[in-house]
């Protein structure tokens, strides 16, 4: 099969995928018992807001006609008007989505060059006393529900040694003396680096038992290959036969890595709940407890959207690196 | 052909880790690889000869290690030389290998080339130009196109991988090569091109192969001198037209009368019932006795000495307390052996 | 050997498979090319009669088999058991067929569930088909496998069997059905030269003592002569000579044939073979169009062999797909058997040279 | 062992906790003056003190135990029964059906399962079952993919064959050589979905989507730290969560020691069963 071929077989079930959840959410939402409107009303909203709601939608529209319209505003990124804010969903959310990838990137990045190196190292002391017990602290920590993890940080280096601050992003002061700055302003202050340091942590430790694990079993495996045996005895010398390990077996790792990325933004819901950390699983939660129906859908559909891309990059990802997938797929 | 052993294996024993005690893999084999020479070592599954490569080839795995005896190369004692020793000075540029697994002994990641010009870079002053140009000729050589060297290893078929695999061992002109099954997973004409491209190699180039098969038949054709193996012991020594015409040791004669001959479709094929034995401890027996249709009490006792077959001849050894019986009863075409001692034999052994 | 109505005819055999097709095929309308696994097979087979099949991996016997037994639709052609097309079989024709034909796995180490015991593995047949007295058969069969004392052996788990033990195990649990047909593929392929004779005597035995018959698939032309009356080689999918063994083995006549042969090593230090000359590996049976299959690597290529050639008779025994000996079937002399291999160790200097030796 | 104990003991709790424990999960603790003790530091009578609602802490977590095996045995029941059905049949059967199956199991893998619970919660309601049953719905994916890659291999294996060419049904096939086969994978996966779905069900239930009536161990923690005294209540905020995680780590442990011993790929299964 041609490269071109594969990129276009992926690129039609990338499509596919992104328009499923899309179709998903919209009958899903049209599901639910009881009408949207009347939900909203009972919850005391202004009638005014509700005929709003009900314009932007389409609701007195035929079903098709919605769909379309739905579809639509989805594509150009106008997926209807928050019910808590009165804003445009994308307005106020755009700012979550940017918050939740300034935790996400760089904690995931650290726990899976971390991970990389802790399954490495393990992995090549097959059969000794660190092999066998280096899971286990690892295991331990994928024990721990994430959110008492936050928790547990929070009692640690917030709480008793009083190092960091308990929650949220940022001081509100800090925030209002640079509120007349551009935007990015904030992220460069103290009062920031001091709130991230706690989250960070908690990502990074929570994220870490994956890719450690994964590394480690890829590395027995490569160890066990035909083709490093071969390269020892063709008297390659231990330095070049390493790295050619370390080749092969962070090829599932790599793979894994923007999945997790992914996964990670819809799973940090949890650890930003607890540190009050303004990104789209705080959003999330927060809408789905205001019933703003508009944000949820367009967050979940956010969150699964990167999921399916991810999956998309490590496909194209792979077949450059492998020069077997392409060809065999 | 020149008489100096290029290759000189003496007393040899192996042993593994494991946890019911030491393994014994190889025990007191000794033998010897002539410049120039074709040897093949022949025994079945479990036999040692796989640990006898991989102790030679200095790979054995973390739980193995050489117990006693020598391996001397060009007269120099290799089995205690350092990794980086062995890398600089015996690997690839002395001793290549050509592996059983061929079928995944290539780097999946690398282009063939690519392989080839780093083991010149390591072990030759061949620059890039120089290596890739050697290695188009060894292609020839083994019959594959010359400018597919820039090729995947998946982009070939078995049979072309194992010839890659041929022509990455010729690349650096060593003394030794050293082939393990080179053919078990090809078909029978894929097999025949192969030995005739080792078989040119012996004659141009002056190359030292050990051949390591159960296939008795590839042996008897084509090596000079061959060693039979059975249960980590050398069981017989020497020429291959010795060990075809006058074997000594009852398992040489078994494995021999067991194998098919296309030209006598009906000759009857001799059994040879269970197994070689999973030696724990030293081995201070003869192992093959539970097989073996000639064996006496005797040959529980002791492990049988590698000694001359015959007083007068001294390039063929054996390792049996009744050679002497057994040859005279193969000369005389009498069949007396007992039954073989089938109930200790296989059921002792299988696990 | 003969009589009216053979046990197993087949005619005309064809399996194609084809190839899976993605969605981006059928949006660029595509269509690819079946795979030709088996095309154009046809044999019969007498009662206490075996046919051994030879060719290298990819040549299509394994699909034969399998398509034998009932595993695959055939694309075309008629498989006849006991006189009756199998294609009209009803469930319970099927179910006699089953009992009535069974298999022999080349792979001794998957060939037994590993969960099941080895009493356990021949009751399984015996509750399949209804059959009484289980306890006995089973070690009735055991016995006749040489798996004694039957009792050692009723309870072990195929790991704690060695190789030839499993082997024995997959024939006893097709014979304790006691069937008409065995389908044996490689069934010795895979085992010790040690352990090879024993299974190779017990097979032979099978045919000559019990009158089971047998369809034996092997890579082997070395073995095949101990169990098998009648070859079929079989290249590409296609039959390409076929005849008793004997005869296929002292006198081959196809290119194919005589490469097979000539590339077997023989255990002799004196003996002097030559290498076979066959450059390359068999392509693939896919859109290989017209012509011998066998013409790109054969050393007797012909511009005629751009066509098909036919299956000529060079005796009643002994039949061959190749133009080299297609004149005599223009002159209707069928059976110059002596002047046909005159001819064709004419023409093949190169390939003729294994054969003759033999 | 010890994990074995350990699971044994939060089962035993789970049954007969109800039946030991001196005080109700919702009554309120009274001191000798009378008053609610609120918030009370461990004392013997309430040797892990009280909640801010006055509440016992240790009645409160005998209670806590069954809600986490009932979590538990739903949503492991539902991952096993699930995965090992969608997994056999789409590797056994194959064809268009397992077609299907396999684009619906690949389908699943791109829920991100909190968010999606988050969702259908808002949409349907919040409850104890809700959220175990989403749970079960989505995290059987990683076993059906497992086991259909098993039992791909093992229905090339020529002894399935044999029962084919035997005559034997496919039923047949399926109930005595391919289930017997899979099944300690099954079984290994159960260990880990277990783990995972107790996990997650205590996360929906400290977001605050479950039902806040069920004395759950996750609801607990929630409690405290909506109380805002976590930190200074110890005795309230720990033990529940310390709960969760030996009961998930001892799951997790018992999955490892039964993965050595049908695979050398030790915990690659654990990655793979989230």
């Amino acid at each position: 099969m041609s490269k071109v071929r594969f990129f276009l077989k992926r690129i039609t079930q990338t499509v596919f995928l992104l328009w499923l959840v899309l179709t998903f959410l919209f009958f899903l939402f049209r599901l639910m018992p009881g009408d949207i409107s009347d939900i909203l009303l009972y919850q005391g909203a202004d009638p005014d807001t509700v005929a709003e709601f009900e314009e932007s939608w389409g609701l007195n529209d035929p079903l098709y006609v919605q769909y379309f319209q739905y579809i639509y505003n989805f594509i150009l990124l106008e997926p209807g008007y928050s019910v808590q804010t009165n804003e445009p969903v994308w307005d106020f959310v755009k700012m979550n989505i940017f918050n939740t990838f300034i935790l996400a990137a760089p904690a995931i990045t650290l726990a899976y060059i971390l991970g990389a190196v802790i399954g490495t190292v393990t992995g090549t002391k097959r059969g000794g006393k660190l092999e066998k017990f280096v899971p286990v602290p690892l295991l331990t920590i994928g024990a721990i529900p994430e959110f008492f993890l936050a928790i547990l940080m929070i009692i640690v280096f917030a709480g008793f040694l009083g190092w960091f601050p308990t929650s949220s992003m940022i001081d509100p002061a800090v925030a209002n003396q640079y509120s007349d700055d551009p935007w990015w302003r904030i992220y460069f202050t103290q009062s920031f680096a001091m709130h991230f340091v706690l989250p960070f942590t908690t990502v990074v430790l929570r994220y870490l038992f994956l890719p450690s694990l994964i590394m480690r079993t890829s590395v027995v495996e490569v160890l066990g290959q035909d083709f490093i045996f071969y390269k020892r005895v063709t008297g390659l010398p231990k330095s070049a036969r390493l790295k050619s390990i370390a080749k092969h077996s962070s090829l599932p790792v790599i793979t894994l890595y923007p999945i997790s990325m992914a996964r990670a933004i819809g799973g940090l819901v949890l650890i930003e709940t607890v540190f009050n950390w303004p990104g789209m699983g705080y959003a999330l939660v927060q809408a789905v407890l205001a019933r703003d129906f508009a944000t949820v859908q367009f967050v979940f559909f956010v969150i699964a959207a990167f999921v399916i891309v991810a999956n998309f990059v490590i496909d194209i990802f792979y077949s450059v690196i492998d020069p077997r997938v392409s060809l065999d797929d | 052909m020149s008489d100096d052993p290029l290759l000189e294996v003496e007393n040899l024993t192996v042993q593994y880790k494991t946890k019911e005690g030491m393994l014994t893999a190889v025990s007191d084999a000794s033998f010897a690889v002539s410049e120039g020479e074709y040897f093949g070592v022949v025994g079945e599954s479990g036999c040692g000869k796989s640990t006898l490569l991989l102790s030679i080839l200095n790979a054995l795995d973390s739980n193995g290690q050489v117990t006693n005896g020598v391996i001397r190369y060009k007269g120099e004692e290799i089995q205690d030389l350092s990794e980086q020793e062995l890398n600089q000075r015996i690997r690839w540029k002395e001793i290549a290998y050509i592996p059983q697994g061929s079928m995944n002994s290539l780097d999946p990641l690398e282009r063939i080339s690519t392989q080839a010009v780093q083991l010149a870079g390591l072990h030759s002053d061949l620059n890039e130009e120089e290596a890739l140009t050697k290695f188009e000729e060894m292609f020839e050589i083994v019959g594959i196109d010359p400018e597919r060297i820039h090729d995947y290893p998946h982009q070939f078929s078995g049979g072309m991988k194992q010839r890659a695999i041929i022509a990455l061992a010729l690349f650096l002109e060593p003394s030794l090569i050293i082939a393990d099954e080179p053919t078990t997973a090809l078909d029978v004409i894929m097999q025949d091109q192969i030995f005739k491209h080792i078989d040119d190699i012996v004659d141009r180039v002056g190359t030292s192969i050990m051949l390591i098969t159960h296939d008795i038949a590839v042996v008897f054709e084509s090596c000079d001198r061959m060693a039979v193996m059975h249960g980590g012991q050398i069981a017989e020594v020497g020429p291959v037209t010795r060990i075809d015409n006058e074997p000594h040791h009852p398992y040489s004669t078994l494995l021999q009368e067991a194998f098919p001959d296309i030209r006598e479709p009906n000759r009857d094929l001799s059994v040879i019932e269970g197994k070689p034995p999973r030696q724990i401890g030293e081995t201070d027996y003869c192992t093959f006795v539970d097989r073996c249709p000639w064996a006496t009490e005797e040959c529980r006792e002791a492990p049988p000495p590698l000694e001359r077959a015959e007083a007068d001849r001294s390039d063929h050894f054996v390792s049996c307390f009744r050679k002497d019986d057994v040859r005279e009863e193969n000369e005389q075409g009498t069949d007396d052996r007992k039954a073989p001692n089938q109930k200790s034999g296989s059921l002792a052994n299988d696990e | 050997m003969t009589s009216d109505m053979p046990l197993l005819q087949v005619k005309n055999l064809e399996k194609y498979y084809d190839q899976q097709a993605g969605i981006v095929d059928w949006i660029l309308r595509k269509d690819s090319d079946p795979v030709q696994a088996v095309d154009g097979v046809s044999f019969r087979l007498d009662e206490n009669e075996s046919l051994g099949v030879i060719g290298e991996s990819g040549c299509g016997k394994t699909t034969l088999i399998e398509t034998l037994i009932g595993l695959h639709e055939p694309t075309s052609g008629e498989i006849l058991f006991k006189g009756t097309d199998v294609s009209t079989f009803d469930k319970g024709d099927w179910k006699q067929f089953r009992r009535e034909v069974q298999m022999i796995f080349q792979d001794p180490f998957n060939a037994l569930d590993p969960k099941l015991s080895v009493r356990e593995t021949l009751e399984e047949q015996l509750k399949i088909h209804d059959i009484d007295e289980r306890d006995r058969r089973i070690r009735d069969v055991l016995e006749q496998v040489e798996l004694s004392p039957v009792d050692n052996y009723l309870d072990r788990l195929p790991k704690q069997l060695s190789g030839g033990q499993k082997q024995r195990v997959s024939i006893a649990r097709a014979l304790i059905v006691e069937p008409e047909l065995i389908l044996a593929d490689e069934p010795v392929s895979m085992l010790d030269v040690s352990t090879q004779a024993a299974i190779l005597q017990l097979l032979s035995d099978l045919i000559d003592d019990f009158g089971v018959s047998m369809v034996y698939i092997s890579h082997d032309l070395s073995t095949v002569s101990y169990v098998c009356h009648q070859l079929q080689v079989m290249y590409l999918g296609r039959v390409v000579e076929s005849g008793a063994t004997e005869v296929v083995l002292n006198e081959p006549k196809h290119p194919y044939t005589r490469a097979l042969l000539s590339a077997i090593p023989i255990p002799d230090s004196e003996a002097e073979r030559e290498r076979t000359e066959l450059p390359g590996t068999p392509g693939d049976p896919i859109n290989i169009g017209n012509g011998c299959r066998f013409r790109d690597r054969c050393p007797d290529r012909m511009e005629l062999c751009d066509k098909t050639p036919e299956s000529y008779a060079l005796s009643t025994d002994h039949h061959v797909a190749c133009h080299l000996h297609s004149e005599h079937d223009d002159q209707g002399d069928l059976n110059a058997v002596s002047s046909s291999g005159d001819v064709a160790n004419g023409q093949s200097i190169s390939a003729g040279e294994g054969g003759d030796e033999l | 062992m010890i994990y074995l104990g350990f699971i044994s003991f939060v089962l035993l709790l789970a049954v007969i906790g109800p039946l030991i424990v001196p005080y109700g999960y919702n009554e309120r603790i009274y001191g000798p003056d009378g008053e609610i003790l609120f918030s009370a530091a461990p004392t013997l009578a309430h040797p892990l003190g009280t909640t801010d609602s006055g509440y016992d802490v240790l009645s409160r977590i005998v209670y806590g135990a069954r809600p986490t095996v009932v979590t538990g045995m739903v949503s492991g029941f539902m991952i096993f029964s699930i995965g090992m059905t969608i997994g056999v049949v789409s590797g056994y059967v194959g064809g268009r059906v397992g077609n299907i199956l396999m684009r619906f199991t690949d389908l699943t893998y791109s829920i991100p399962l909190i968010p999606f619970a988050l969702v259908v919660v808002a949409i349907f309601g919040s409850g104890f079952y809700v959220s175990i049953v989403i749970i079960g719905a989505v995290l059987w994916r990683g076993l059906a993919r497992v086991i259909r890659s098993q039992v791909l291999q093992i229905k090339e294996r020529p002894f399935i064959l044999a029962a084919k060419t035997s005559g034997a049904s496919t039923p047949y096939i399926i109930f005595k050589h391919v289930l017997p086969n899979v099944a300690p994978m099954g079984i290994l996966f159960l260990a880990l979905g277990t783990g995972y779905a107790i996990v997650i069900q205590a996360g929906l239930a400290f977001l605050g989507v479950t039902d806040p009536f069920v004395p759950s161990w996750g609801i607990m923690v929630r409690n405290a730290y909506e109380s805002g005294m976590m930190s200074s209540a110890l005795w309230w905020s720990l033990p529940p969560g310390f709960l969760i995680s030996i009961t998930v780590l001892s799951l997790f442990m018992l999955g490892r020691r039964l993965e050595s011993q049908i695979t050398q790929n030790e915990e690659s299964m654990i990655a793979e069963a989230g």
